[in-house]
């Protein structure tokens, strides 16, 4: 963050020059054009200026050649500059295969992240320079906006799915984050401070703080407390489909749909599990709906995520024996809204 | 000035009665476009008013003027206002309203009691709008986005939008009336391609507004279902899309920037013809623009929703057709210089105006490839930028053209004219104070400061200081003709019946024109700005 | 162009004709609707309800009668409502396709 | 074009229902019709963007809205189905009458009309009453008791979408009573004659209108997923 009056956004990301070279470029255009514009108009006024009150203009209805010339060459323009911010666009939409994943989660008026390792902050998001940042983002309640103006990318936290960004930083320094969708009273309170640092301050950082335990082990814990290792077994004997190896393969459900095993999909799995059984199964899993919350979904999410064949499920239990699980099926019938 | 022995006629459609009763309930409806006018500047006033607000609250990064709740409601008031109430309704209603039977040479729009049916609903709807913010003001922004708009503000949305819902009734009941009128009533030699440009952009605008505003009391009746009735249709709770309130909403909304600009362009493409004194360069294309405006103008509305969660490749589609949109106004925009080129240009006030218009658009038209550039856009919306953009087009395209509207057909309406000198003051006035306003808020915007902030990082507040600098000049500019043109109600000279010698079947009958519009039906037999030579005041 | 659609009289028996097709229309959309064919259930009843429409609006509403630019306002219409089902749908068809894992 | 076509039309008789900015009745009837066809076009899409809100809900939760449908008692659906489609026929059948001039005829067909609009409501009313009772109010502070819980939460979507159209083709019902008890006083009151009936018309393209929106609700509320769930 700087001091004094700024004319030029700090630029922290790898893709912040590519969006800066665009707009450049856009703006040479818009004060060519303007300019020319403005000069016609003023030339005209000047030279024609009318003289005698009783003069009329020249007749002159049109020309086709000019409509054409002026109706082309602008398209070609405006393509070209659509080809370009597309370009721009896919590799802003689109992460990279490998990512260091954070996950965020927006809350009228405030920004919760959680890193894999287990640190969760508030409104404070710590990330090393040089590695390949996704950020998977919900929000509690109304629609938020994650805004990075020095990484020149935001995308809109919409409650009921999950919506990503990417970034790379590439400078050591503090940035300001912004919600930029309206949420409300204290929407212009719902910032706060991306701190880039080196990766081995990062990694201090890390390593500092509390110790609370990875979110997979977070994850494994709610697993346990929930009593969701009932039925999904690693062994295949259990009610549920087995969770190792699942996440991003392609299933096939009792209606003869194929999905991929997303995060979304989890989560819709554990909210309305009779939506989308997976073949072979009975849709006898009960709603989680009220018994956990968006980040407990984000920690079960990255649970699944973490579960390899190669590393049971044991090897990521929790020493902690936590309460008995609870044994009868959560309540059925939805609580109604007004 | 021309002529200057001219004297008012004996009756004319300000005398045919003198009552109250005679406004209220005209059927005229040049005396309709007059109750508008009232409406119209009024709710402007209101709208100004929240924008003082506004630009003194962020005369300072912190938010020490209103509170944050207050500042939400104040912004969202100052947007429902000027869109609604204003904008949306200020050229067609007046103007459009006033002028359309007369370029066309009919002695009323088709259905005039429907005309002011239309006025009352729209008097009707404000008052439920006005109502809201007494009753604990609205602070959902004017694009009343879901779920906050149904199930976290507590605000008073529901009277504000029912307002919104009643107000579309009477846009779609104007549109419709235009739509009709030009198809129907006229005068014989009245061919399609002899209608002033001014008459086919409002036609283009009465499609948008009779295909586009059904779209948006749908949405505004499936929103008070979830907030009045508890009834869940955009919410994710039980498995709602709040993203499709969004498409709803612009499909209505973004063609309704096309009802604005519309009106405007068709003042600006009278402006250039009857102040250069010849045929407005490329008729047919400007004609054929317009509707390709409104035609295309509905098929962008997903340039909104780039960050908004929509589909890559649905973005893709939306930014593509939102670039070739583009083309039509850029035609237009060259039209009207190559309409300049050898014309007999006066120095007039209406064609500061069109001056004004074609820099203020122009810049607001080429900052619009900047929002429609996906890669762009994502840092670029929901910030300054787009406030600086839409204001550019809005209210330094649409407000100069009405007021260049205004200005050019002032005498014929009131059969007075206003001091020139303060006119073309008051162009330039304003169009200095709004550079002053909206320029600073592109910078801003690409520096980052997200729209809707009621405090802001400090090292914004320079320029977030200039510009309400320069709403205090912009002000003043908007001051001013409220004045002189007061003024010249009771002061101003006679105008005579074609103070400008300009062409037009407007420009055939008195200032102002009798009730009936014209004494005997005119006959065309000329082509669309066809001056003859000489011109002697008073053509044909 | 002026068609005088106000002076032409429909005969009656086109009425109740019409009529006639309609109700079968309905009877046959129930009986469709109880037998399973799959996705084609939804195709046939949605064309015979299109039929109807169509029935109603050249008959009943004398569209078969009147001005061309009466078929013009209703298809310009139907093919708004296109335009935004269309458009739309193309946003919720294609949001997997870009599948970020 | 018919303007110009018009201007020379009949001078002759001066009908006292010509508007004075008309040069004749028949470019007045012609501008009225086509005026109301531009409603109906609003109409269209009035109602089209409800039915887009059905079409996204109902590929998104096929089975919860089959479901839902088939809790739908068929019968009164398909009663007032063919009750609406009869009052279309008496409707065509007064505008007919009101051509030929049989004023007798014109009343008989217009209150035949409305007492198969308020059959219809009648009819309606007491689905809803079902749905209530059922506990399929999806809002009001009520509770939604919906047979399969796994398939609440989406049923709710379902029934709000079927109260909102149901309910706005309901209100555009009763707005059509009203303007068909005007009519009948116009009737009676000798206002509408043979060269003068734009207006009976102008209510039959309504209420036809409104007849057409219900051939599309009854299969895509009450039909869908018949075929899986016989409820």
């Amino acid at each position: 963050m700087r001091s004094g009056t700024p004319l030029f956004p700090e630029a922290a990301s790898t893709i912040a020059p590519r969006v800066d070279a665009l707009y450049l470029f856009l703006v040479g255009l818009t004060a060519f054009m303007t300019i020319l514009i403005a000069a016609l108009v003023v030339i005209f006024m000047v030279k024609y200026k009318r003289r005698d009150p009783n003069s009329i203009g020249a007749r002159i209805h049109g020309g086709m050649a000019l409509e054409i010339i002026w109706s082309i060459i602008p398209l070609f323009i405006v393509l070209g500059i659509f080809v370009w911010a597309t370009g721009l666009f896919f590799d802003i939409a689109r992460p990279p295969a490998e990512t260091m994943n954070i996950y965020a989660t927006g809350k009228q008026w405030m920004w919760k992240f959680q890193h894999l390792d287990g640190q969760r902050e508030i409104n404070e998001l710590h990330v090393p320079v040089g590695r390949k940042v996704k950020m998977i983002m919900t929000s509690e309640d109304v629609i938020h906006d994650l805004y990075v103006p020095a990484f020149r990318v935001k995308a809109d936290v919409i409650p009921g799915r999950y919506s990503h960004i990417w970034f790379e930083a590439t400078k050591a320094g503090e940035y300001h984050l912004f919600c930029a969708e309206y949420c409300g009273t204290q929407h212009s309170g719902m910032i706060g401070k991306v701190v880039v640092m080196e990766p081995d301050d990062f990694q201090a950082w890390l390593s500092g703080g509390v110790q609370e335990g990875s979110l997979a082990s977070a994850g494994s814990k709610l697993f346990q407390d929930l009593a969701c290792n009932t039925c999904h077994r690693p062994d295949a004997q259990g009610r549920g489909p087995v969770l190792q190896n699942l996440f991003g393969k392609t299933v096939t459900l009792a209606s003869g749909e194929n999905v991929v095993v997303d995060e979304a999909y989890i989560r819709e799995s554990i909210l309305t599990p009779s939506q989308k059984v997976t073949a072979g199964f009975q849709p006898v899993m009960p709603t989680f709906q009220w018994l956990v919350s968006e980040e407990g979904i984000l920690q079960l999410i990255e649970y699944v995520k973490s579960l390899k064949t190669d590393m049971p499920v044991s090897a990521v239990r929790p020493n902690t024996g936590g309460p008995a699980p609870n044994e009868n099926t959560p309540a059925q019938t939805l609580p109604t809204r007004n | 000035m021309s002529s200057s022995t001219v004297a008012m006629p004996p009756t004319h459609y300000l005398n045919n009665g003198l009552t109250l009763k005679s406004w209220l309930f005209t059927k005229d409806h040049k005396r309709i476009a007059l109750l508008y006018l009232v409406a119209v500047t009024f709710f402007f006033m209101v709208g100004a008013a929240f924008a003082v607000a506004i630009r003194l609250e962020l005369a300072t990064p912190a938010g020490d003027l209103l509170s944050d709740e207050n500042y939400n409601r104040v912004f969202t008031m100052h947007g429902v206002m000027m869109v609604f109430f204003f904008l949306i309704p200020a050229v067609p209603a007046i103007l459009g309203n006033f002028l359309i039977p007369l370029q066309i040479g009919a002695k009323d729009l088709a259905f005039p009691k429907l005309n002011l049916l239309s006025f009352y609903i729209y008097f009707v709807g404000s008052l439920f709008t006005m109502y809201s913010i007494v009753s604990g003001g609205l602070d959902t922004g004017w694009t009343f986005y879901t779920p906050f708009s149904t199930i976290a503000s507590t605000s008073a949305v529901v009277p504000a939008a029912l307002g919104i819902f009643i107000n579309g009734f009477s846009g779609i009941l104007t549109g419709l009336n235009f739509i009709v009128t030009i198809h129907k009533m006229r005068a014989p030699g009245m061919t399609w391609f002899r209608l002033p440009l001014f008459v086919w952009a409002h036609y283009a605008t009465s499609l948008i507004q009779v295909l586009g505003t059904p779209v948006l009391a749908i949405t505004i009746v499936l929103v008070a279902a979830e907030r009045v009735f508890g009834f869940g249709l955009f919410n994710p709770a039980v498995g709602g899309d709040p993203v499709l309130f969004q498409h709803l909403f612009w499909f209505y909304s973004h063609p309704a920037v096309y009802i604005m600009i519309l009106p405007a362009m068709g003042i600006i493409s009278e402006l250039v013809a009857a102040f250069s004194r010849k045929q407005v360069f490329g008729y047919t294309f400007v004609a054929f623009a317009s509707i390709g405006i409104a035609v295309i103008g509905f098929l962008v509305w997903g340039h909104h929703m780039f960050v908004s969660g929509e589909s890559v490749y649905a973005a893709l589609v939306f930014s593509v057709l939102s670039f070739i949109v583009a083309v039509p106004s850029a035609v237009k925009v060259f039209n009207w210089i190559a309409t300049m080129y050898r014309g007999s240009v006066s120095w007039e006030t209406p064609m500061f105006y069109v001056a004004g218009f074609i820099g203020l658009f122009s810049i607001g038209g080429l900052t619009g490839l900047f929002l429609a550039s996906m890669g762009l856009d994502v840092h670029l919306t929901d910030t300054y930028f787009i406030v600086a953009h839409f204001h550019y087009v809005m209210v330094g395209g649409t407000i100069m053209g009405y007021l260049g509207g205004i200005h050019f057909w002032w005498p014929k309406i009131t059969g007075r004219m206003y001091n020139d000198v303060l006119g073309r003051i008051s162009a330039v006035v304003i169009f200095v104070g709004f550079n002053l306003t909206f320029f600073p808020q592109f910078v801003v915007g690409y520096l980052g400061m997200p729209r809707r902030y009621h405090a802001y990082p400090e090292e914004f507040q320079v320029l977030n200081v200039l510009s309400s600098a320069g709403a205090s000049v912009l002000a003043v500019g908007y001051l001013m003709p409220l004045f002189y043109l007061a003024y010249s109600l009771k002061y101003g000279p006679i105008a005579g019946d074609n103070p400008f010698g300009a062409v037009g079947l407007e420009w055939n009958t008195t200032s102002p024109p009798p009730t009936e519009n014209f004494k005997t039906t005119p006959v065309v037999t000329w082509e669309a700005y066809e001056y003859p030579t000489p011109v002697e005041g008073h053509v044909v | 162009m002026a068609d005088h659609s106000q002076h032409h009289i429909v005969p009656k028996s086109t009425y109740y004709l019409i009529f006639t097709a309609l109700m079968l229309g309905t009877g046959l959309t129930w009986w469709i609707a109880t037998i399973d064919l799959g996705a084609m259930n939804n195709v046939i009843m949605l064309s015979i309800a299109v039929t109807k429409a169509t029935l109603v609006i050249l008959f009943f509403m004398h569209v078969k009668y009147s001005p061309k630019l009466t078929g013009t306002v209703i298809i310009g219409a139907v093919f708004w409502l296109l335009i935004m089902l269309v458009m739309t749908m193309n946003d919720y068809f294609t949001r997997d396709w870009l599948h970020f894992g | 074009m018919s303007n110009a076509a018009s201007v020379a039309h009949d001078e002759q008789q001066h009908h006292p229902r010509l508007a004075h900015h008309f040069e004749s009745l028949e470019q007045q009837t012609d501008s009225s019709l086509f005026g109301m066809w531009i409603f109906l076009a609003t109409e269209i899409l009035f109602f089209g963007g409800a039915l887009m809100a059905y079409m996204i809900y109902r590929r998104w939760y096929p089975d919860a809205f089959a479901l839902a449908s088939s809790h739908i008692a068929i019968l009164p659906g398909a009663i007032n189905t063919a009750v609406l489609i009869i009052s279309s026929l008496t409707m065509a059948l007064a505008v007919h009458a009101a051509q030929t001039g049989e004023r007798g005829k014109i009343l008989f067909f217009i209150v035949v009309t409305m007492i198969l609009g308020a059959a219809f409501l009648g009819i309606k009313g007491y689905e809803y009453y079902e749905k209530y009772a059922e506990g399929f109010i999806p809002g009001l502070g009520l509770e939604f008791r919906f047979p399969e819980p796994e398939y609440a939460k989406n049923a709710q979507i379902f029934f709000s979408i079927y109260f909102v159209l149901t309910g706005l083709h309901a209100l555009h019902m009763i707005v059509g009573l009203g303007l068909m008890t005007w009519m009948f006083i116009w009737v009676k009151d000798g206002v509408i004659d043979t060269q003068y009936y734009a207006p009976i018309e102008i209510v039959g393209l309504y209420w036809h209108f409104v007849d057409i929106v219900w051939i599309f609700l009854f299969p895509l509320l009450y039909l869908i997923g018949r075929h899986v769930h016989h409820g």
